[in-house]
């Protein structure tokens, strides 16, 4: 296997073909050799998918010095904080901000003239211009606090040092960072902030990542002058997801800050004064969010840390794989952290265009469910009833007898959540190769009309959504849904003022929501433009419709979605600079099953599922044993004992995202690829491969043995999937090209599609940590 | 590259570990006896100033199904206070909203009446309690009706605030923020009221009569006898006089009249415009 | 144009390939918006997966019975051109193979 | 030497006889040192001061004049193979010269609660007698070192 | 005739003995005093009849046996281990052991410094939260064949919790005996504390 290129956050600046024009850019040259665009695909991943908003800062000031290109600001700038909210918003989604030169000013930092942002501040100046401030309370996304006082640097002609996270700068600033002075000054503020801290390094999680601890090797003295007895805090509870020390809590309030700012839960906050302050939630109560586990990322000491993970591995142990979530259709971009054969946790990884820095708790804690329940051996299921081990060609051998006696009509096969797009390729041919056209994946529906891009995928993207200033959510518990965009849909409620009309089960979304109704009628009536929601939308400037894709299992989806594209019309959702249609997916297959055309080929039978005689489950769990005929042959290949391998008759041990390079597509249509962390367990395969042995012994051999050959394949198929790290956008079709849709809407109201967050896939339903989430924050 | 990463991690967690192993070192250095004696001289720590832990506990009396409303009355000064700020501001009500609610209620703010006041200004309750634990003025436990609050800031506790307080507790028979068996009187400690001049002072909350008939009386020049004389007198219901209790004294003036400045001040000198 | 209710006898699912922008693929885009109801609407179980992908070759490609495929490069075509090339598709169908099974 | 080691002899013929002086000579190891001149030179070595004895019968000599330094402590070993490893921790430091103090005085350095017997090291004695790592088939706790569970189909 | 014989060995040792400080002198000064081709190669009678005496009557063999016999009899200047045991340092770095606090509570928290620090990489520490919430090992192993006995280990720990005991008479017949657990490893702590505690007393002046 090639190495893979490592994604380092390099201080370049952004390719062109990178997200500084992501949406609206396409390559000049309409390349006949689909190859060669692939190459140039994965090169420009490498350069820009890493970049860190810093880097990207760094980058484009940089490269400033030398060019004209200069005040052109790349989506790489975040300014962070309220304050500058709506700059970062404009750049993360790729609009091109132009800083017009009389919006700058020039400061100097260390005797280095640089030219900065008119109301950046000072910490911001001194990034531009190169110097790492040391800071605990300052954090990009978060609004400013300015109490670590860590930060003071010397400005001249003012008395006392200044916290330069709170200072704006101002023009011909002269800002020192190296005086004496300076020095002295953040010696001080260490040896403050070390008095109550427990200096308990070696049994904290913290220790080897710590921002206390690294810069106590800067700023830190080797002995205290303090002896008096220091302070303990009592524990609080957050949960079974983060473990709290506070007593090595040095109230930067970040936690405080990114549960009312980011998460939207206003639970904690900053109790008492003086030496008695502390961090707490006052009442006995959890903090219930999505994204309560990124508070353990933020926090820069040891009080927040993983509860799950507690004690288990030290950061220095640790093998880092840059790898993909699938637990949702995001497809957050995380960091495996591995030891030896285990996967010891999961951290989020920079990528302002999908998941900033944040990444979902079942995303974070699911991970202890890849050591449960694990199929290790392949199985048959004996005359006796009993699934016992067999080799691998013997079970191969089992299935392809056994649908080879089957006719193709009665053949059927289904992809689990969790699948990868080379599975579902390779499953795909195999079975139209049997003949079958009976083909599904979990969540799309069984019956899903996959021709348009467009139709399934969240074209405003992830990170274009905090720009729409009027939202509809049809028919989704957006929070529970992809919790990582309803966090973009909250930033624009909070920096827009967007409104949001929610039609579907009313949820706590966390931001300020209108409940317009939980039935197809409210959607008939802003669809006839009688409901007053019709006129927010219509007199928004970026307004955007954001469609569940749990309205796919209704029965009356084609009308639900024939609403849906009237109201967008209506609203003029879709423009050639803004399409505001978007529909989310659940789950990590499903993008790129639908863009593999994995739906019913043409004459394949429908519905009724009592005629399957062979049944091929790629990890699919959702069928209940009812929908399965009993005398169907089913084969269950997948990486989890999950409810579907008990049907089974053969059962075939595939492997977990962790363990493989897979590619997947999420819910925007972005193609990223999962690298392999852990080696496989026992006896299981890669997924493809079994398939492509399977397609031997059934006498309809697959035209591949690699894995560049499958991929080569789904070139021929989908080629957006060739091209990993990018985004392909769709193009939506007017109109007057789509066919009419004569289905009516029913009454029936929304239903969740999802019942328990913690709780959605094989992973996760083995997951303990999940079972723990589930018991403590399962919804009222 | 990985030993880099470990060694890193090794020296930061070690540059932590000696400087803890100091820490032991200077404190064992010391002999036993002194580092208990060292512990005693710290005396309660600053979280007692405070009535209350930073911490809601559910009781009887104080949990979030006990009703709390504003009176008729106090909902026209809820008004009142909230019309002194801008409409998407109200949050900055939140103080005088709760010294109202405190006053309603007793002397003590419950888990119920600081949900109220978020309710009204329209954020999160633990934004209230924020504010609530921050200021010692706010009592989140009962306190008694007459609420005496002893300054415990340098210039008194040199003129004998320790003393004061110790008489208070000893006739009253209870701790440190703790109210007495009747209810009437609990002692508390705050930090300096600007009346040095006259220390030690004291301060009596004086609950009795709610928001309307709320004092707030401070009683300086006291003496151990003679603060047990106030509390005696708010006893049996009186209103002992308050401001200085010396009676040589005048308000803030020097104890047996003016000793300085006895005569007609002189007139500032004024330049002779005309000789310029 | 007979030939097109045809479509999902002969044919199993149909894909068009294509970029966003480019002037090779503009013929196969106006096919795409001019056809695509008349094909779906006549063909409404058939898959007819429309792919975009910057900078790629534009390109038809059918999947018949037992997962044969054939695909014809559509660059320098006119939209006439794309529609005779999909009807050489459909027309010249291979012969559905006895399925091994029997 | 030779004439303390004849005084010896001759009084315990005087003793016991000269059968039994035999006897007692082979159960103290005297006949074995014939043959072991490591064992005999310190079998035969009558002149040090007794300093004590240990739990398993060891005997501790110390003789401060009139010796090579490095070579005045010495241990007369109970049992006739003379296993090295046989010297308790309390004593082992005395030996190897790293402390003044004897048995007696470490005593209070005895770990009262957790301390266990020191046993020799008995490697090649057989298997009963060896510790066995939680990694090794012959613990009876032996540990598997698979790291994840695997789904036991039940139905 | 052998005292002539035994005489001449005499004399024929003590020239051999100049030769070699003649050859000293070779090394140690310049050629003006290296030794003639004559004086190498003596050519008098007396001095080839010794040569021959030597050489019939296996003189110099003898001479070795003597040497030997003459040591056999000497006192003994080396160390009669293992009943004589040399000195060790109160530092002495041997055999490893896990220590206890007095309670018997282990004292190793598990804070992986010595598997971090240890340069053989001997040392692997898995860990997690004992049911009372503390942070404890639950595999501790060391690799005695890896080890090195660097000390880093001990350096390492903040809680004085491995060490390096003085036993080093730990030979093994066989490898996995000397892979060490966490139980083996407390066993030889419980042991051997007696011994680690007073060395570690008397070194704890210059710690």
């Amino acid at each position: 296997m090639a190495p893979r290129c490592r994604r380092y956050p390099l201080p370049l600046p952004r390719s062109s073909t990178g997200s500084g024009s992501r949406r609206f850019s396409f390559s000049p040259v309409d390349s006949s050799s689909a190859a060669e665009s692939g190459v140039a695909g994965s090169t420009s991943r490498a350069l820009h998918s890493g970049v860190a908003w810093y880097a990207g800062i760094r980058g484009k000031f940089y490269e400033g010095k030398q060019s004209s290109d200069f005040y052109k600001w790349g989506s790489g700038l975040s300014l962070g904080g309220v304050r500058h909210a709506r700059v970062a918003s404009m750049a993360a989604v790729g609009a091109k901000f132009e800083a017009k030169p009389e919006d700058c000013i020039e400061v100097s930092v260390d005797g280095k003239d640089v030219t900065i942002a008119k109301g950046m501040t000072v910490l911001q100046a001194c990034e531009v211009a190169g110097v790492d401030i040391p800071r605990f309370c300052y954090h990009p996304r978060l609004s400013i606090a300015g109490n670590c006082r860590m930060c003071l640097v010397e400005v001249e002609k003012t008395p006392k040092p200044v916290a330069s996270c709170a200072m704006p700068a101002l023009p011909g600033m002269k800002i020192k960072t190296t005086t004496p002075l300076v020095k002295k000054a953040r010696e001080g503020v260490m040896e403050f902030l070390l008095i109550n801290h427990p200096l308990d390094c070696p049994i904290c999680d913290q220790g080897g990542e710590c921002d206390l601890q690294d810069q106590s090797m800067v700023y830190g003295s080797d002995r205290g002058r303090f002896i008096e007895a220091k302070r303990s805090v009592v524990d609080k509870n957050l949960g079974p997801l983060v473990k709290t020390v506070m007593t090595r809590c040095i109230q930067c309030t970040r936690c405080v800050r990114f549960a009312s700012e980011i998460a939207g839960v206003q639970d904690l906050g900053v109790l008492g004064r003086g030496g008695a302050e502390e961090i707490g939630t006052y009442v006995e109560r959890l903090m219930v969010s999505e994204l309560s586990g990124n508070v353990i990322d933020i926090c820069p000491v040891g009080a927040l840390t993983a509860k799950p993970s507690a004690f288990t591995a030290r950061s220095w142990e640790l093998k880092s794989t840059e790898s993909i979530d699938v637990s949702d259709a995001i497809g957050a971009n995380i960091r495996i952290d591995s030891r030896g054969p285990e996967v010891m946790r999961i951290l989020p990884r920079l990528n302002e265009e999908v998941n900033e820095e944040w990444i979902s708790d079942k995303a974070r804690f699911a991970y202890d469910g890849l050591k449960r329940q694990r199929l290790n051996e392949p199985l048959i299921r004996s005359a006796d009833g009993q699934l016992e081990p067999v080799s691998w060609a013997r079970a191969l051998k089992t299935v392809a007898e056994a649908a080879l006696k089957v006719n193709p009509d009665q053949m059927a096969a289904i992809a689990g959540k969790l699948s990868d797009a080379e599975a579902m390729m390779a499953l795909k041919d195999l079975m139209n190769r049997l003949g079958c056209e009976r083909l599904w994946v979990e969540g799309n529906g069984e019956d899903t009309v996959a021709d348009l891009r467009s139709n399934y995928l969240v074209n405003s993207t992830i990170a274009g959504l905090e720009n729409t200033d009027a939202c509809l959510l049809v028919g989704t518990e957006l929070r529970i849904e992809a919790p990582l965009l309803n966090h973009r849909l909250r930033k624009a409620v909070r920096n827009l003022r967007a409104k949001v009309g929610v039609v579907g089960p009313e949820t706590e979304l966390h931001f300020k929501a209108e409940h317009l109704g939980n039935n197809a009628e409210v959607l008939a009536s802003i669809a006839e433009g009688k409901h007053p929601f019709a006129q927010t939308l219509s007199k928004a400037k970026f307004p955007s419709i954001v469609v569940g894709s749990g309205v796919l299992q209704r029965s009356d989806k084609e009308a639900v979605l024939a609403a849906v594209q009237t109201i967008s019309q209506n609203a003029n959702v879709i423009r050639d600079d803004w399409n505001g249609y978007n529909f989310v997916l659940l789950n990590a297959a499903q993008a790129a099953g639908l863009d593999l055309g994995f739906v019913p080929g043409s004459r394949a039978t429908v519905g009724d599922k009592s005629s399957i005689k062979f049944l091929y489950l790629l990890g699919a769990d959702d069928l209940t044993p009812e929908d399965i005929p009993v005398d169907a042959f089913v084969v269950y290949q997948g990486h989890h004992g999950d409810r579907s391998a008990y049907r089974a008759d053969v059962i075939l041990p595939g492997v977990a995202y962790s363990e493989k390079e897979g590619t997947f597509e999420n819910t925007e249509g972005r193609t990223q690829q999962t690298s392999p962390a852990v080696p496989t367990v026992g006896d299981a395969r890669d997924d493809w491969k079994i398939i492509r042995a399977l397609s031997e012994l059934a006498g309809v051999k697959l035209p591949y043995d690699t894995l560049n050959g499958v991929r080569a394949r789904m070139l021929a198929v989908a080629p957006n999937l060739f091209r990993v790290d990018e985004l392909e956008p769709a193009t939506p079709l007017p109109k007057e090209s789509l066919p009419e849709v004569k289905a009516k809407l029913e009454s029936s109201p929304f239903k969740r599609a999802i019942e328990n967050f913690y709780m959605t896939d094989p992973i996760s339903r083995a997951s303990k940590t999940m079972a723990q989430s589930t018991a403590a924050f399962s919804r009222s | 590259m990985l030993r880099q990463v470990a060694s890193r991690g090794l020296a930061v967690l070690r540059g932590a570990a000696a400087s803890q192993r100091t820490c032991a070192a200077r404190v064992f250095s010391s002999s036993s006896s002194d580092l208990h004696e060292q512990i005693r001289r710290l005396g309660p720590l600053s979280r007692e100033y405070s009535t209350a832990l930073n911490l809601h506990r559910n009781t009887t009396d104080n949990n979030p199904e006990v009703p709390f409303e504003f009176t008729q009355a106090n909902l026209e000064r809820v008004k009142e206070v909230l019309s002194h700020y801008p409409k998407n501001y109200k949050q900055s009500g939140i103080i005088p909203l709760l010294d109202l609610a405190q006053q309603q209620n007793g002397g003590w703010l419950s888990i119920s009446s600081m949900n109220k006041i978020a309710e009204i200004v329209g954020v999160a309750p633990i934004r209230v309690y924020e504010v609530a634990t921050f200021y010692s003025m706010f009592n989140r436990q009962k306190v008694g009706t007459y609420h005496l609050l002893v300054c415990g800031t340098t210039p008194c506790m040199l003129r004998g605030s320790r003393d004061i307080e110790a008489a208070l507790l000893k006739h009253l028979g209870v701790d440190r923020n703790e109210v007495t068996a009747d209810g009437k009187f609990s002692v508390g400690e705050m930090e300096c009221m600007g009346c040095c001049v006259n220390a030690p002072m004291i301060v009596v909350a004086d609950y009795s009569n709610g928001v309307e008939g709320f004092t707030y009386n401070y009683f300086e020049d006291l003496t151990p006898e003679r603060v047990v004389e106030i509390v005696e007198a708010y006893r049996k219901g009186e209103k002992p006089k308050h401001g200085t209790q010396n009676p040589e004294r005048l308000n803030c003036g020097p104890a047996g009249g003016l000793t300085t400045l006895l005569g007609e001040p002189k007139p500032p000198p004024c330049r002779d415009l005309s000789a310029c | 144009m007979a030939w097109r209710s045809k479509l999902s006898q002969s044919l199993r699912e149909l894909r068009i390939h294509m970029c966003q922008t480019s002037v090779a693929s503009k013929a196969t885009r106006e096919f795409v918006v001019k056809n695509y109801k008349d094909l779906k609407t006549l063909n409404p179980r058939l898959p007819i997966l429309i792919r975009e992908c910057s900078g790629i070759q534009p390109r038809l490609w059918a999947r018949y019975d037992y997962g044969v495929e054939r695909s014809i490069p559509l660059d320098g075509l006119s939209e006439p051109e794309i529609n005779a090339k999909l009807e050489e598709l459909v027309e010249t169908a291979p012969q559905s193979k006895t399925p091994m099974h029997a | 030497m030779a004439l303390s080691l004849a005084r010896a002899a001759f009084n315990a013929i005087r003793e016991k006889g000269v059968g039994g002086a035999l006897r007692s000579a082979k159960e103290q190891g005297y006949l074995a040192a014939l043959l072991d001149g490591n064992l005999a030179n310190e079998k035969f070595r009558f002149d040090g001061q007794l300093i004590g004895t240990d739990d398993f019968g060891n005997e501790y000599y110390e003789k401060t004049t009139g010796v090579q330094h490095g070579r005045h402590r010495w241990v007369v070993y109970k049992d006739r193979t003379y296993n090295a490893s046989s010297i308790p921790p309390e004593w082992h430091g005395w030996l190897h010269h790293i402390t003044d103090r004897t048995a007696e005085q470490l005593e209070g350095l005895k770990p009262r609660r957790y301390g266990i017997e020191h046993t020799r090291n008995r490697t090649g004695e057989g298997e009963q007698y060896i510790y066995h790592a939680k990694g090794h088939a012959l613990n009876p706790n032996k540990r598997d070192w698979k790291r994840y569970q695997e789904w036991i189909p039940a139905e | 005739m052998l005292r002539l014989a035994s005489r001449r060995l005499l004399q024929a040792e003590s020239t051999g003995f100049r030769w070699v400080a003649a050859n000293r002198d070779f090394h140690s000064t310049p050629a003006s005093a290296a030794p003639t081709p004559e004086a190498r190669e003596p050519k008098d009678w007396s001095t080839v009849l010794d040569k021959s005496m030597n050489t019939l009557f296996l003189a110099e063999l003898f001479r070795g046996m003597n040497l030997a016999l003459k040591h056999f009899f000497d006192k003994k200047v080396t160390i009669n281990y293992p009943f004589e045991k040399g000195p060790l340092s109160p530092r002495f770095r041997g055999e490893h052991a896990l220590r206890r606090y007095a309670t018997g509570e282990e004292r190793c928290i598990a804070c992986k410094l010595c598997e971090a620090v240890c340069p053989a990489q001997a040392i692997t520490i898995e860990a997690e939260a004992r049911e009372d919430g503390s942070r404890r090992t639950t595999r501790y192993d060391i690799d005695m064949t890896k080890c090195i006995y660097c000390g880093f280990c001990q350096e390492a720990c903040p809680v004085d919790a491995i060490v390096e005991g003085p036993n080093f008479e730990f030979v093994t017949e066989t490898h996995e005996e000397l892979l060490y657990d966490k139980e083996k490893l407390l066993q030889n702590g419980d042991r051997w504390e007696t011994e680690i505690a007073e060395n570690l007393r008397t070194e704890g002046l210059y710690r």
